[in-house]
Protein backbone atom coordinates (compact mmCIF):
# COMPACT_ATOMS: atom_id res chain seq x y z
CA UNK A 1 0.00 0.00 0.00
CA UNK A 2 1.12 3.75 -0.63
CA UNK A 3 0.55 6.99 0.61
CA UNK A 4 1.41 10.03 -0.71
CA UNK A 5 0.31 13.45 1.82
CA UNK A 6 0.75 16.44 2.74
CA UNK A 7 -0.40 15.58 6.13
CA UNK A 8 1.47 13.99 9.10
CA UNK A 9 1.40 9.97 9.75
CA UNK A 10 1.36 8.18 12.87
CA UNK A 11 3.93 5.40 12.95
CA UNK A 12 2.25 3.23 15.62
CA UNK A 13 -1.64 3.46 14.59
CA UNK A 14 -0.03 2.76 10.72
CA UNK A 15 1.47 -0.44 11.55
CA UNK A 16 -1.93 -1.39 13.96
CA UNK A 17 -3.84 -1.31 10.96
CA UNK A 18 -1.12 -2.71 8.52
CA UNK A 19 -0.99 -6.17 10.77
CA UNK A 20 -5.12 -6.39 12.02
CA UNK A 21 -6.03 -9.71 11.05
CA UNK A 22 -2.93 -11.33 9.84
CA UNK A 23 -1.90 -13.76 11.80
CA UNK A 24 1.07 -15.44 9.83
CA UNK A 25 3.37 -12.50 10.39
CA UNK A 26 6.49 -13.11 12.96
CA UNK A 27 8.46 -9.88 11.92
CA UNK A 28 7.67 -6.10 11.00
CA UNK A 29 10.22 -3.62 10.01
CA UNK A 30 10.11 -0.27 9.73
CA UNK A 31 11.73 3.04 8.78
CA UNK A 32 10.54 6.67 9.90
CA UNK A 33 12.43 9.24 7.75
CA UNK A 34 12.43 12.82 9.88
CA UNK A 35 13.75 16.25 9.17
CA UNK A 36 17.25 16.66 10.60
CA UNK A 37 19.07 19.81 11.79
CA UNK A 38 22.50 18.57 10.58
CA UNK A 39 25.01 19.81 13.34
CA UNK A 40 27.05 21.10 10.58
CA UNK A 41 26.21 24.17 8.44
CA UNK A 42 23.98 26.92 9.44
CA UNK A 43 20.41 25.84 11.49
CA UNK A 44 17.76 24.60 9.60
CA UNK A 45 14.29 26.29 9.71
CA UNK A 46 12.54 24.19 7.18
CA UNK A 47 12.33 21.99 4.19
CA UNK A 48 10.00 21.76 1.73
CA UNK A 49 9.54 18.52 -0.27
CA UNK A 50 8.42 19.21 -3.56
CA UNK A 51 7.18 15.99 -6.00
CA UNK A 52 5.78 14.80 -9.29
CA UNK A 53 2.11 14.10 -8.58
CA UNK A 54 1.07 11.01 -10.52
CA UNK A 55 4.76 9.70 -10.98
CA UNK A 56 5.25 9.97 -7.57
CA UNK A 57 2.18 7.27 -6.81
CA UNK A 58 3.62 5.23 -9.93
CA UNK A 59 7.25 4.96 -8.90
CA UNK A 60 6.36 3.86 -5.03
CA UNK A 61 4.14 1.68 -6.47
CA UNK A 62 6.79 -0.13 -8.72
CA UNK A 63 8.82 -0.01 -6.16
CA UNK A 64 6.90 -1.84 -3.46
CA UNK A 65 5.67 -4.49 -6.23
CA UNK A 66 9.38 -5.36 -6.95
CA UNK A 67 10.02 -5.90 -2.90
CA UNK A 68 6.72 -8.00 -2.68
CA UNK A 69 8.32 -9.91 -6.06
CA UNK A 70 11.88 -10.22 -3.99
CA UNK A 71 10.56 -11.04 -0.73
CA UNK A 72 7.63 -13.24 0.72
CA UNK A 73 5.97 -10.39 2.62
CA UNK A 74 2.82 -10.48 4.57
CA UNK A 75 1.96 -6.85 3.60
CA UNK A 76 4.15 -3.48 2.85
CA UNK A 77 3.56 0.14 3.62
CA UNK A 78 4.97 3.03 2.25
CA UNK A 79 4.04 6.78 2.72
CA UNK A 80 5.77 9.71 2.17
CA UNK A 81 4.86 13.37 2.93
CA UNK A 82 5.60 16.36 0.70
CA UNK A 83 5.28 20.01 1.38
CA UNK A 84 6.51 21.87 3.85
CA UNK A 85 8.18 20.92 7.71
CA UNK A 86 10.61 21.55 10.42
CA UNK A 87 13.35 20.07 11.96
CA UNK A 88 12.00 16.46 14.17
CA UNK A 89 9.11 16.51 11.20
CA UNK A 90 8.37 12.85 9.63
CA UNK A 91 9.06 12.52 5.87
CA UNK A 92 8.83 8.94 5.24
CA UNK A 93 7.08 5.72 7.12
CA UNK A 94 8.35 2.33 5.17
CA UNK A 95 6.93 -0.60 7.01
CA UNK A 96 7.18 -4.60 5.72
CA UNK A 97 5.74 -7.40 7.70
CA UNK A 98 7.13 -10.75 6.72
CA UNK A 99 6.84 -14.82 8.44
CA UNK A 100 10.21 -14.62 9.45
CA UNK A 101 12.66 -11.08 10.35
CA UNK A 102 15.31 -11.66 7.89
CA UNK A 103 12.34 -10.98 5.21
CA UNK A 104 10.70 -8.03 6.58
CA UNK A 105 14.31 -6.46 7.86
CA UNK A 106 15.61 -6.81 4.27
CA UNK A 107 12.87 -5.64 2.45
CA UNK A 108 12.66 -2.31 4.40
CA UNK A 109 16.04 -1.99 3.76
CA UNK A 110 16.09 -2.33 0.00
CA UNK A 111 12.68 -0.23 -0.26
CA UNK A 112 14.06 2.94 1.44
CA UNK A 113 17.27 2.90 -0.65
CA UNK A 114 15.27 2.62 -4.14
CA UNK A 115 13.23 5.33 -2.43
CA UNK A 116 15.80 7.28 -2.22
CA UNK A 117 16.88 7.65 -6.00
CA UNK A 118 13.96 6.45 -7.70
CA UNK A 119 10.79 8.27 -6.16
CA UNK A 120 10.35 11.83 -8.08
CA UNK A 121 11.00 13.95 -5.08
CA UNK A 122 13.31 16.96 -4.31
CA UNK A 123 14.17 18.72 -1.10
CA UNK A 124 14.35 22.64 -0.73
CA UNK A 125 16.19 23.69 2.72
CA UNK A 126 15.44 26.79 4.78
CA UNK A 127 18.78 27.71 6.75
CA UNK A 128 19.38 31.21 8.52
CA UNK A 129 21.68 31.83 5.79
CA UNK A 130 18.89 31.37 2.55
CA UNK A 131 17.01 28.76 0.85
CA UNK A 132 18.57 26.04 -1.50
CA UNK A 133 17.91 22.51 -3.17
CA UNK A 134 19.67 19.72 -1.69
CA UNK A 135 22.12 17.76 -4.40
CA UNK A 136 21.28 14.02 -4.19
CA UNK A 137 24.28 12.16 -2.60
CA UNK A 138 26.70 9.73 -4.20
CA UNK A 139 26.19 7.30 -1.45
CA UNK A 140 22.46 7.03 -2.09
CA UNK A 141 23.03 5.58 -5.22
CA UNK A 142 25.77 3.27 -4.45
CA UNK A 143 22.90 2.34 -1.40
CA UNK A 144 20.27 1.94 -4.35
CA UNK A 145 22.57 0.11 -6.76
CA UNK A 146 23.93 -2.83 -4.30
CA UNK A 147 20.10 -3.98 -5.06
CA UNK A 148 20.30 -4.52 -8.65
CA UNK A 149 21.51 -7.81 -8.35
CA UNK A 150 19.12 -10.38 -6.00
CA UNK A 151 19.10 -11.08 -2.49
CA UNK A 152 20.78 -13.91 -1.64
CA UNK A 153 17.95 -16.80 -0.43
CA UNK A 154 17.12 -17.55 3.09
CA UNK B 1 3.46 17.89 -26.32
CA UNK B 2 3.25 19.10 -22.16
CA UNK B 3 6.78 19.62 -20.82
CA UNK B 4 7.12 19.89 -16.91
CA UNK B 5 10.07 20.93 -14.54
CA UNK B 6 10.93 20.44 -10.87
CA UNK B 7 12.81 22.10 -8.58
CA UNK B 8 15.54 23.86 -9.80
CA UNK B 9 15.03 23.06 -13.43
CA UNK B 10 11.70 24.60 -12.52
CA UNK B 11 13.17 27.82 -11.10
CA UNK B 12 15.82 28.37 -13.62
CA UNK B 13 12.44 28.32 -16.34
CA UNK B 14 10.70 30.46 -14.37
CA UNK B 15 7.69 27.82 -14.96
CA UNK B 16 6.48 24.85 -14.14
CA UNK B 17 5.11 23.65 -17.09
CA UNK B 18 4.00 24.39 -20.50
CA UNK B 19 2.85 23.66 -23.72
CA UNK B 20 5.29 23.39 -26.63
CA UNK B 21 5.59 22.35 -30.07
CA UNK B 22 9.27 21.09 -31.57
CA UNK B 23 10.00 20.78 -35.12
CA UNK B 24 9.66 17.45 -36.20
CA UNK B 25 14.18 17.05 -36.26
CA UNK B 26 13.35 16.62 -32.48
CA UNK B 27 12.54 13.11 -32.09
CA UNK B 28 14.48 12.22 -28.99
CA UNK B 29 14.75 13.51 -24.90
CA UNK B 30 18.19 15.67 -25.60
CA UNK B 31 17.49 16.60 -29.03
CA UNK B 32 14.02 18.43 -26.81
CA UNK B 33 16.64 19.31 -24.25
CA UNK B 34 18.35 21.43 -27.31
CA UNK B 35 15.54 22.92 -28.73
CA UNK B 36 14.17 23.94 -25.27
CA UNK B 37 17.34 25.54 -24.41
CA UNK B 38 16.82 27.92 -27.01
CA UNK B 39 13.77 29.74 -26.13
CA UNK B 40 14.84 32.33 -23.24
CA UNK B 41 17.81 32.67 -21.17
CA UNK B 42 16.25 31.02 -18.49
CA UNK B 43 16.12 28.09 -20.58
CA UNK B 44 18.95 27.82 -21.30
CA UNK B 45 20.58 28.42 -17.62
CA UNK B 46 18.48 25.35 -17.00
CA UNK B 47 19.66 22.96 -19.98
CA UNK B 48 23.35 24.08 -19.34
CA UNK B 49 24.62 20.97 -18.19
CA UNK B 50 22.04 18.31 -18.91
CA UNK B 51 24.43 15.59 -17.26
CA UNK B 52 23.01 17.44 -14.10
CA UNK B 53 19.56 16.68 -15.69
CA UNK B 54 16.94 13.52 -15.24
CA UNK B 55 14.26 13.11 -17.40
CA UNK B 56 10.78 11.00 -17.46
CA UNK B 57 8.58 10.54 -20.27
CA UNK B 58 4.82 9.93 -19.22
CA UNK B 59 5.77 9.64 -15.88
CA UNK B 60 8.78 6.62 -16.97
CA UNK B 61 12.65 7.61 -16.06
CA UNK B 62 14.05 7.37 -19.85
CA UNK B 63 17.24 8.71 -20.96
CA UNK B 64 18.42 10.83 -22.80
CA UNK B 65 17.87 8.48 -26.21
CA UNK B 66 14.42 7.92 -25.26
CA UNK B 67 11.75 8.88 -28.02
CA UNK B 68 9.45 11.91 -27.78
CA UNK B 69 6.30 12.42 -29.94
CA UNK B 70 3.28 14.58 -29.91
CA UNK B 71 1.33 14.03 -26.77
CA UNK B 72 4.12 12.81 -24.52
CA UNK B 73 4.24 14.86 -21.23
CA UNK B 74 7.88 15.25 -20.50
CA UNK B 75 9.52 16.16 -17.45
CA UNK B 76 13.15 17.43 -16.51
CA UNK B 77 14.29 17.69 -13.02
CA UNK B 78 17.84 17.16 -10.89
CA UNK B 79 18.64 13.92 -9.30
CA UNK B 80 15.62 12.64 -6.93
CA UNK B 81 16.19 13.70 -3.05
CA UNK B 82 13.18 11.95 -1.53
CA UNK B 83 13.24 9.90 1.64
CA UNK C 1 17.63 1.66 26.96
CA UNK C 2 16.66 -1.51 27.94
CA UNK C 3 13.16 -3.03 29.09
CA UNK C 4 12.48 -6.69 30.05
CA UNK C 5 8.81 -6.68 31.07
CA UNK C 6 5.55 -8.52 31.15
CA UNK C 7 3.13 -6.55 29.75
CA UNK C 8 2.51 -5.67 26.38
CA UNK C 9 3.93 -2.42 24.69
CA UNK C 10 2.88 0.32 21.85
CA UNK C 11 5.62 0.94 19.08
CA UNK C 12 4.37 4.10 18.05
CA UNK C 13 4.33 5.96 21.96
CA UNK C 14 7.80 4.07 22.27
CA UNK C 15 9.27 5.39 19.84
CA UNK C 16 7.65 9.08 20.05
CA UNK C 17 8.78 8.78 23.63
CA UNK C 18 12.77 8.08 22.40
CA UNK C 19 12.84 10.59 20.22
CA UNK C 20 11.38 13.48 22.22
CA UNK C 21 13.36 17.02 22.01
CA UNK C 22 16.00 15.29 19.68
CA UNK C 23 16.77 17.64 16.17
CA UNK C 24 19.93 15.43 14.77
CA UNK C 25 18.16 12.20 14.40
CA UNK C 26 17.56 11.93 10.50
CA UNK C 27 16.12 7.96 10.45
CA UNK C 28 14.62 5.58 12.81
CA UNK C 29 14.53 1.88 12.18
CA UNK C 30 12.55 -0.64 14.19
CA UNK C 31 11.58 -4.00 14.44
CA UNK C 32 8.54 -5.75 16.01
CA UNK C 33 9.26 -9.06 16.51
CA UNK C 34 5.15 -10.88 17.31
CA UNK C 35 3.89 -14.32 17.99
CA UNK C 36 2.75 -15.93 14.38
CA UNK C 37 1.00 -18.77 14.30
CA UNK C 38 2.90 -20.94 11.79
CA UNK C 39 0.66 -21.85 8.58
CA UNK C 40 2.45 -25.70 8.83
CA UNK C 41 2.25 -27.87 11.52
CA UNK C 42 -0.89 -27.97 14.32
CA UNK C 43 -2.22 -24.76 14.72
CA UNK C 44 -0.84 -22.23 17.76
CA UNK C 45 -2.86 -21.45 21.01
CA UNK C 46 -0.61 -19.78 23.12
CA UNK C 47 3.28 -19.89 23.16
CA UNK C 48 5.03 -18.75 27.07
CA UNK C 49 8.67 -17.27 27.07
CA UNK C 50 10.58 -18.08 30.19
CA UNK C 51 13.97 -15.78 30.59
CA UNK C 52 16.70 -15.92 33.33
CA UNK C 53 15.82 -12.80 35.19
CA UNK C 54 19.28 -10.66 36.00
CA UNK C 55 20.80 -12.03 33.41
CA UNK C 56 18.55 -11.02 30.79
CA UNK C 57 18.51 -7.59 31.66
CA UNK C 58 22.81 -7.81 31.59
CA UNK C 59 22.89 -9.35 28.14
CA UNK C 60 20.40 -6.90 26.52
CA UNK C 61 22.44 -3.96 28.18
CA UNK C 62 25.62 -5.23 26.68
CA UNK C 63 24.06 -5.82 23.25
CA UNK C 64 22.87 -2.27 23.27
CA UNK C 65 26.24 -1.40 24.18
CA UNK C 66 27.94 -3.09 21.40
CA UNK C 67 25.74 -1.58 19.19
CA UNK C 68 26.25 1.75 20.02
CA UNK C 69 30.31 1.43 20.40
CA UNK C 70 29.84 -0.25 16.50
CA UNK C 71 27.41 2.70 15.14
CA UNK C 72 26.99 6.36 15.99
CA UNK C 73 23.63 6.37 17.17
CA UNK C 74 21.36 9.01 18.79
CA UNK C 75 18.84 6.70 20.63
CA UNK C 76 18.31 3.01 21.29
CA UNK C 77 15.92 0.83 22.77
CA UNK C 78 15.07 -3.10 23.13
CA UNK C 79 12.25 -3.95 25.23
CA UNK C 80 11.46 -7.89 25.38
CA UNK C 81 8.27 -9.50 27.11
CA UNK C 82 8.37 -13.08 28.63
CA UNK C 83 5.10 -14.79 29.97
CA UNK C 84 2.41 -16.25 27.85
CA UNK C 85 1.14 -14.42 25.00
CA UNK C 86 -0.89 -15.51 21.79
CA UNK C 87 -0.72 -15.32 18.14
CA UNK C 88 -0.42 -11.52 17.28
CA UNK C 89 0.88 -10.75 20.42
CA UNK C 90 4.10 -8.76 20.09
CA UNK C 91 6.88 -9.90 21.51
CA UNK C 92 9.68 -7.59 21.19
CA UNK C 93 10.56 -4.40 20.19
CA UNK C 94 14.08 -2.64 18.98
CA UNK C 95 14.55 0.83 18.06
CA UNK C 96 17.84 2.44 16.80
CA UNK C 97 17.86 6.27 15.67
CA UNK C 98 20.36 8.13 13.94
CA UNK C 99 21.84 11.04 12.16
CA UNK C 100 21.78 8.92 8.83
CA UNK C 101 19.55 6.31 7.82
CA UNK C 102 22.26 3.24 7.23
CA UNK C 103 23.51 3.58 10.94
CA UNK C 104 20.08 2.94 12.02
CA UNK C 105 18.89 0.21 10.02
CA UNK C 106 21.97 -1.60 10.27
CA UNK C 107 22.44 -1.90 14.17
CA UNK C 108 18.41 -2.47 14.02
CA UNK C 109 19.23 -5.27 12.46
CA UNK C 110 22.61 -6.31 14.65
CA UNK C 111 20.36 -6.01 17.60
CA UNK C 112 17.43 -7.87 16.80
CA UNK C 113 19.94 -11.13 15.58
CA UNK C 114 22.23 -10.60 18.37
CA UNK C 115 19.18 -10.71 20.77
CA UNK C 116 18.20 -13.91 19.34
CA UNK C 117 21.20 -16.19 20.27
CA UNK C 118 22.44 -14.17 23.32
CA UNK C 119 19.51 -13.03 25.45
CA UNK C 120 18.69 -16.03 28.19
CA UNK C 121 14.91 -16.82 26.37
CA UNK C 122 13.21 -19.50 25.90
CA UNK C 123 9.71 -20.26 23.87
CA UNK C 124 7.67 -23.06 25.00
CA UNK C 125 4.66 -23.23 22.11
CA UNK C 126 1.16 -24.33 23.27
CA UNK C 127 -0.48 -25.89 20.24
CA UNK C 128 -3.75 -28.49 19.32
CA UNK C 129 -1.36 -31.41 19.54
CA UNK C 130 0.31 -30.14 23.12
CA UNK C 131 3.35 -28.54 24.29
CA UNK C 132 7.04 -28.72 23.24
CA UNK C 133 10.23 -26.05 23.67
CA UNK C 134 10.73 -24.62 20.69
CA UNK C 135 14.77 -25.69 19.08
CA UNK C 136 16.93 -23.35 18.61
CA UNK C 137 17.09 -22.28 14.36
CA UNK C 138 20.84 -22.64 12.66
CA UNK C 139 20.07 -19.88 11.05
CA UNK C 140 19.99 -17.73 13.38
CA UNK C 141 23.15 -18.28 14.58
CA UNK C 142 24.56 -17.83 11.03
CA UNK C 143 22.53 -14.58 10.98
CA UNK C 144 24.50 -13.56 14.43
CA UNK C 145 27.70 -14.58 13.39
CA UNK C 146 28.23 -12.98 10.48
CA UNK C 147 28.11 -9.96 12.91
CA UNK C 148 31.42 -10.97 14.83
CA UNK C 149 33.39 -8.80 12.03
CA UNK C 150 32.84 -4.89 12.15
CA UNK C 151 30.70 -3.69 10.19
CA UNK C 152 32.01 -1.55 6.87
CA UNK C 153 32.33 2.01 7.78
CA UNK C 154 30.14 4.38 5.57
CA UNK D 1 27.15 -22.77 45.11
CA UNK D 2 23.46 -21.82 43.39
CA UNK D 3 22.38 -23.50 40.31
CA UNK D 4 19.49 -22.60 38.07
CA UNK D 5 18.04 -24.88 35.71
CA UNK D 6 15.85 -23.55 33.02
CA UNK D 7 13.22 -24.57 29.97
CA UNK D 8 13.39 -28.27 29.53
CA UNK D 9 16.84 -28.24 31.46
CA UNK D 10 14.59 -27.35 34.74
CA UNK D 11 11.83 -30.18 33.54
CA UNK D 12 14.08 -32.93 33.46
CA UNK D 13 16.06 -31.96 37.08
CA UNK D 14 12.09 -31.16 38.15
CA UNK D 15 13.56 -27.86 40.08
CA UNK D 16 14.22 -24.66 38.83
CA UNK D 17 17.26 -24.01 41.46
CA UNK D 18 19.00 -25.72 43.80
CA UNK D 19 22.08 -24.97 46.32
CA UNK D 20 24.72 -27.51 45.90
CA UNK D 21 28.10 -28.72 47.59
CA UNK D 22 30.17 -30.68 45.03
CA UNK D 23 33.89 -32.46 46.34
CA UNK D 24 36.88 -29.90 45.41
CA UNK D 25 37.55 -32.40 42.19
CA UNK D 26 34.75 -30.16 40.44
CA UNK D 27 36.58 -27.47 39.05
CA UNK D 28 34.78 -26.37 35.72
CA UNK D 29 31.48 -25.83 34.43
CA UNK D 30 31.63 -29.57 32.46
CA UNK D 31 32.92 -31.30 35.37
CA UNK D 32 30.17 -29.85 37.62
CA UNK D 33 27.40 -30.84 34.89
CA UNK D 34 29.08 -34.46 35.07
CA UNK D 35 28.68 -34.44 38.84
CA UNK D 36 25.12 -33.11 38.61
CA UNK D 37 24.07 -35.47 36.30
CA UNK D 38 24.51 -38.62 38.94
CA UNK D 39 21.93 -36.98 41.87
CA UNK D 40 19.04 -37.89 40.21
CA UNK D 41 17.52 -39.73 37.02
CA UNK D 42 16.17 -36.40 36.04
CA UNK D 43 19.64 -34.64 36.63
CA UNK D 44 20.91 -37.45 34.63
CA UNK D 45 18.15 -37.27 31.56
CA UNK D 46 19.04 -33.48 31.66
CA UNK D 47 23.12 -33.78 31.54
CA UNK D 48 22.68 -36.81 28.83
CA UNK D 49 24.06 -35.00 25.86
CA UNK D 50 25.88 -31.79 27.42
CA UNK D 51 26.31 -30.43 23.63
CA UNK D 52 22.55 -29.54 23.61
CA UNK D 53 23.27 -27.48 26.91
CA UNK D 54 24.61 -23.57 27.51
CA UNK D 55 26.14 -22.49 31.03
CA UNK D 56 26.36 -19.29 32.71
CA UNK D 57 28.49 -18.55 35.68
CA UNK D 58 27.52 -15.59 37.34
CA UNK D 59 25.36 -14.62 34.73
CA UNK D 60 27.81 -14.61 31.73
CA UNK D 61 27.82 -16.99 28.83
CA UNK D 62 30.58 -19.40 29.69
CA UNK D 63 32.07 -22.46 27.66
CA UNK D 64 31.96 -25.80 29.67
CA UNK D 65 35.59 -25.53 30.26
CA UNK D 66 35.46 -22.16 32.62
CA UNK D 67 36.11 -22.48 36.27
CA UNK D 68 33.24 -22.51 39.26
CA UNK D 69 34.16 -21.96 42.87
CA UNK D 70 32.23 -22.08 45.72
CA UNK D 71 29.26 -18.66 45.75
CA UNK D 72 29.01 -18.52 42.21
CA UNK D 73 25.69 -18.56 40.51
CA UNK D 74 25.68 -21.37 37.33
CA UNK D 75 22.78 -21.82 35.59
CA UNK D 76 22.29 -24.63 32.55
CA UNK D 77 19.85 -24.46 29.58
CA UNK D 78 19.31 -24.80 26.20
CA UNK D 79 20.04 -22.53 23.46
CA UNK D 80 17.99 -19.35 23.54
CA UNK D 81 14.78 -18.62 21.68
CA UNK D 82 14.18 -15.11 22.28
CA UNK D 83 13.27 -12.41 19.65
Amino acid sequence: MIRVQGVDFEPGAEIDRLLRGRTAVGGVASFIGIVRDDLHGPALRAMTLEHYPGMTERMLAAIEQEANRRWRLSASLIIHRYGRMVPGDRIVLVVTAAPHRQEALESCQFLIDWLKTKAPFWKREETEEGEHWVEAQVRDDVAAAKWQTEPSAN
Amino acid sequence: MEVLYFAWVRDRVGTAREQVDPPESVSTVGELARWLASRSNGHAAAFRDCELLRAAVNQEHVPFGHPVAAGDEVAFFPPMTGG
